[in-house]
């Protein structure tokens, strides 16, 4: 088994207030030592054993095409045997 | 760069005429705030000479066009505050963002006049949805009013939507908000008393949707995808507690005037308050709350980052609006003053950026009428003769088509996703010709409703547009109410075109004759030209928000049949 | 008898609870600023809906973490009358106040619109105006309201009757169609439908006041 | 700069209507390949330098007391230099 772990984040510059409401709560509940917070989506695909490369490519194209909004988000992915 | 203006949507003209109202070249940032102002969006320069047209006066009437909204008075020392926007080129792009920030603007725009809002509709087009993109427009434009209004916990009670191949690679999304003031506490946009502080309050500013008001103001292209300006995303929360807050502010003294910051950001809300008060304004960049490190004095005046408002505050009172925004946990920044020289000038690091005269922004913008011409295509579309068309053979066939097609068939899947109770003032909820909110503490409701079908403006747009004012008026009249207000949206293509500008002009004419034979008035609206891609205009769609007044909410009326034996009547030929 | 409405930044039905309590049930009642600390003067606490912080992160978790919340946890103890609904269902939830946890509807679509309720537990100083088995009209306008609890919390729940709410019909994914808990010792209810949005005949529907006014009948008896 | 990267998922076993509408749209566009999905958050918090194994036992703390539920959710982190 093969899985695709997907990070995506808001683009730079593009306001977070999820993360920006979490930060107050965390420096509200004393942990100021906190300077920034963004809040993005964790996304994991399982596949069947296959070639790794190939999958690399389909990985890309789903994070073009459907799992992401690339007008504000970025993304990285890594694939891990499960 | 040569030519740098035409890149921020300027012509040579409007570029030379900046030249001799300054006596010198603009500088980057000036420039920046030239092309904002003087855009379509904020300048109105292909509608004005037509919008004058259009009846605004009424013994109802507060407020007229050309404040952040229309006021009409209701009797009772209370007043309804409504104003209709568009918000499609960002949704053309971002749906859900384009769509969720729609709304905040609009909601603005009611509580900067110290309203109360009270109800939200929306008014959608879209292509037929039988494509992938058409769906993921819909899905996310509702996505985006949604999470926006639930989350503000205004609740959202009508609206109209209308599917059509004209709309598709321009969907538009037009939002109206309507909110309660008492009429001795409405706030206005108008800068006075020299040497006042002049605070931004609310949200941080970004880089967010910078030039977006003139990127509202051309055609889609795939070169628009380039030049399209970063994404503003709504912050609904943010928005709430900034409405808690200057609701809050209204009731000590220390307001003079507020705007909130849309379009064209600080650019905008300073020049048109400072215009409307024939005063200046000198303002300190240094001093504004900033979300991202490094913005240049073009940036932060064009910035388009939500959620943020412009007040002017009595000398010597900036503590208790610090004091009220503190417990909202808001940012609220001194960050310059009135003056009596007329000027926005602008320092950044102790230096003067920027210096221009607050009305050239506003009133000196370029005007245009354009030429006109009746579209070709007007005799063909109007060559159906009636009589040809033979009766369907299977009625109850054609009635089910009727009634399953999809500019008929039900919205519950729409306005199910929207909180429509919130408040619980709605007392006619949508899925009836129009909703009714009551008014707490008093016996008076007021009944709302858009309407517009672009196919009959389409046919003809004089006509069509009067249909589009009756139908609004009939719909309120059904539920009980006396139409007394309306805001309109005017979603047209480039006014460029002669056949667009046609369009406009007549349809214009047409809201104008039927407002006057109804005797209903204009308070507010919005124009959204350029609609129009490569593969032509949308349908010609100027959308008719219309607020009724009923003085007693428990003779309102519904339309399900109540009972048996009850007696069908239809009225009317 | 006064009723307490907290209100968290970003709460939306505060109002409605405000309204019906005044208006519906004709008792008093004030707002009350989240960072209170004292909730010892009122009688009943309304956590109301809404959307508290915005609902980021999850519905209910930043606002667990205001002043209140600790008032609101020492009333509880006292044996006060306490309820949640909607976000305030949500903020019970994420305090441990009440058992389990609100996802995502199941459709992912946020739904507004008069929903069946059943009772199932009448014995509650919430529902004693109602009968087990009743099905009682509610609004319903949420996004995460879909309950969840584990299969031995489950079994706890109903050994001890702490179900009081379900759904007619699957509407969002609940467990078993819950829409609303109460705590073991039967003092705090959390449900997501708004009893608060239904208490006027001009609004189409009181059942609300089934709920409300089981409350005020209760505490006259000298509460739990 | 420290980065702790905190990623969320859905326990086991509790049903992720995300993850399957997503799914069904990976599917829709011919990715049939992919056998599940599972959608969760990914935060990133940001702090000055520090004590490594100190902010470790911080960011498992902010994780149980309020960046997760533990009732429906499980998590992992890792902090990187940023
Ligand atoms: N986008 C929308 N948002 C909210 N309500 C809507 C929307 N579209 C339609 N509705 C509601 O659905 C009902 C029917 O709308 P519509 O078809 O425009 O009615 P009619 O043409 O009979 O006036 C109305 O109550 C209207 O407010």
């Amino acid at each position: 088994m093969l899985i695709a772990k997907v990070y995506i984040t808001l683009k730079k510059g593009i306001l977070d207030p999820q993360g920006k409401a979490v930060k107050g709560a965390l420096h509200s509940l004393g942990y100021e030592e906190v300077k920034e917070v963004r809040v993005g989506k964790y996304i994991e695909l399982t596949f069947e054993d296959g070639d790794l490369s190939l999958l690399n490519d389909k990985v890309d194209e789903m994070c073009k095409r459907i799992l992401t909004n690339p007008i504000i988000e970025d993304y990285t992915f890594e694939i891990v045997e499960g | 760069m040569d030519k740098i203006w035409r890149e921020l949507g300027l012509t040579d003209e409007e570029y030379e005429k900046i030249i001799s109202i300054l006596g010198r070249e603009p500088n980057i940032t000036e420039l920046g705030m030239y092309s904002v102002m003087w855009s379509e969006h904020c300048a109105y320069k292909n509608s004005k000479p037509l919008l004058k047209y259009l009846p605004t006066k009424g013994e109802k009437v507060i407020q007229g066009p050309g404040e952040n909204a229309g006021i009409l008075d209701i009797g009772d020392n209370l007043a309804v505050v409504m104003k209709i926007e568009s918000h499609n080129h960002p949704s053309a792009i971002e749906p859900y963002q384009g769509a969720a920030t729609g709304v905040g603007g609009i909601i603005r725009d009611i509580f900067t006049m110290g309203a109360r809002p009270i109800a939200l509709l929306d008014s959608l087009r879209f292509g037929i949805p039988d494509d992938k993109r058409t769906k993921y427009l819909i899905e996310n434009v509702v996505a985006g009013i949604a999470d926006y209004g639930n989350c503000i916990g205004i609740p959202t009670v009508g609206g109209d939507t209308y599917f059509e191949e004209s709309y598709k690679g321009n969907p538009l999304v037009n939002a109206m908000c309507v909110g309660i003031v008492e009429k001795d506490k409405i706030k206005k946009g108008i800068a006075k008393g020299i040497g006042n502080p002049v605070m931004i309050v609310g949200a941080t500013t970004g880089r967010d949707g910078i030039g977006g008001a003139s990127f509202a103001s051309q055609e889609l292209s795939e070169e628009s995808e380039e030049k399209r300006p970063s994404v503003q995303v709504g912050d609904p929360f943010m928005e709430k507690l900034l409405l808690e807050a200057c609701l809050e502010l209204f009731e000590t003294d220390a307001v003079v005037a507020i705007q909130d910051m849309g379009a064209a950001g600080l650019t905008s809300s300073s020049c048109e308050m400072a215009s409307r008060g024939g005063t200046g304004m000198e303002l300190d960049l240094d001093k504004v709350p900033l979300r991202e490190e490094g913005m240049t004095p073009y940036e932060i005046m064009l910035s388009e980052s939500q959620e943020r408002m412009l007040v002017v505050v009595e000398k010597g009172k900036e503590e208790d609006v610090q004091k009220v925004f503190k417990k909202w946990g808001l940012n609220a920044a001194t960050i310059g003053k009135i003056t009596d020289d007329g000027m926005i000038r602008v320092i950044k690091d102790g230096k003067v950026v920027a210096e221009v005269p607050a009305k050239s922004l506003t009133e000196d913008a370029p005007q245009y009428v354009r030429e006109e011409e009746v579209p070709k295509w007007q005799e063909d579309v109007n060559k159906l003769d009636i009589n040809e068309i033979k009766p369907p053979e299977d009625m109850n066939k054609a009635l089910k088509d009727v009634i399953s097609s999809l500019n008929i068939a039900s919205k519950e899947w729409i306005y199910s996703q929207y909180d429509y109770m919130v408040r619980t003032d709605t007392v006619i909820t949508p899925g009836m010709d129009a909703a009714v909110v009551r008014i707490k503490g008093t016996k008076k409701a007021v009944a709302l409703t858009t309407d517009c079908n672009g196919r009959y403006c389409y046919l003809d747009p004089y006509i069509g547009s009067q249909i589009a004012v009756a139908e609004a008026a009939r719909n309120l009249c059904m539920v009980g109410a006396k139409p007394i207000g309306v805001t309109d949206c005017l979603n047209f293509g480039n006014p460029e075109k002669k056949e667009i500008y046609w369009q406009l002009k007549n349809s214009i004419f047409g809201i104008a004759k039927a407002c006057e034979t109804l005797q209903i008035p204009v308070v507010s609206g919005n124009v959204s030209l350029y609609n129009e891609n490569e593969e032509g205009a949308i349908y010609p769609t100027p959308v008719i928000g219309m607020a009724g007044l009923i003085e007693d909410v428990s003779k309102i009326c519904t339309m399900d049949f109540k009972k048996e034996r009850d007696v069908i009547i239809i009225l009317g030929e | 008898m006064k009723f307490a409405v907290i209100v968290f930044p970003g709460s939306n039905c505060d109002v409605d609870c405000y309204y019906a309590v005044k208006d519906g049930l004709v008792e008093e009642v004030e707002y009350v600023w989240h960072q209170e600390k004292n909730l010892s003067k009122y009688d009943v606490i309304m956590l109301p809906g809404g959307f508290s912080y915005g609902d980021y992160l999850r519905a209910g978790a930043i606002a667990r973490f205001s002043p209140v919340m600790e008032a609101v946890r020492e009333e509880a103890e006292k044996g006060k009358f306490i309820i949640g609904i909607c976000n305030g269902f949500q903020i019970l939830t994420e305090a441990g106040l009440l058992p389990g946890a609100l996802r995502k509807n199941e459709g992912l679509k946020f739904i507004c619109k008069t929903v069946s309720i059943i009772v199932e537990n009448d014995k509650t100083p919430f529902t004693t105006r109602l009968k087990k088995g009743q099905e009682i009209l509610l609004p319903i306008a949420h996004g995460e309201g879909n309950y969840y609890v584990d299969d031995k919390t489950l079994k706890e729940l109903k050994e001890n009757n702490q179900i009081v709410f379900r759904y007619k019909e699957n509407i969002n994914g609940s467990v078993e169609r819950i829409a609303g808990v109460i705590n073991k010792k039967g003092n705090v209810l959390g449900m997501m439908p708004h009893p608060e949005r239904a208490y006027a005949p001009l609004l189409g529907n009181t059942d609300g006041l089934y709920i409300l006014g089981s409350i005020v009948d209760n505490f006259v008896k000298g509460g739990v």
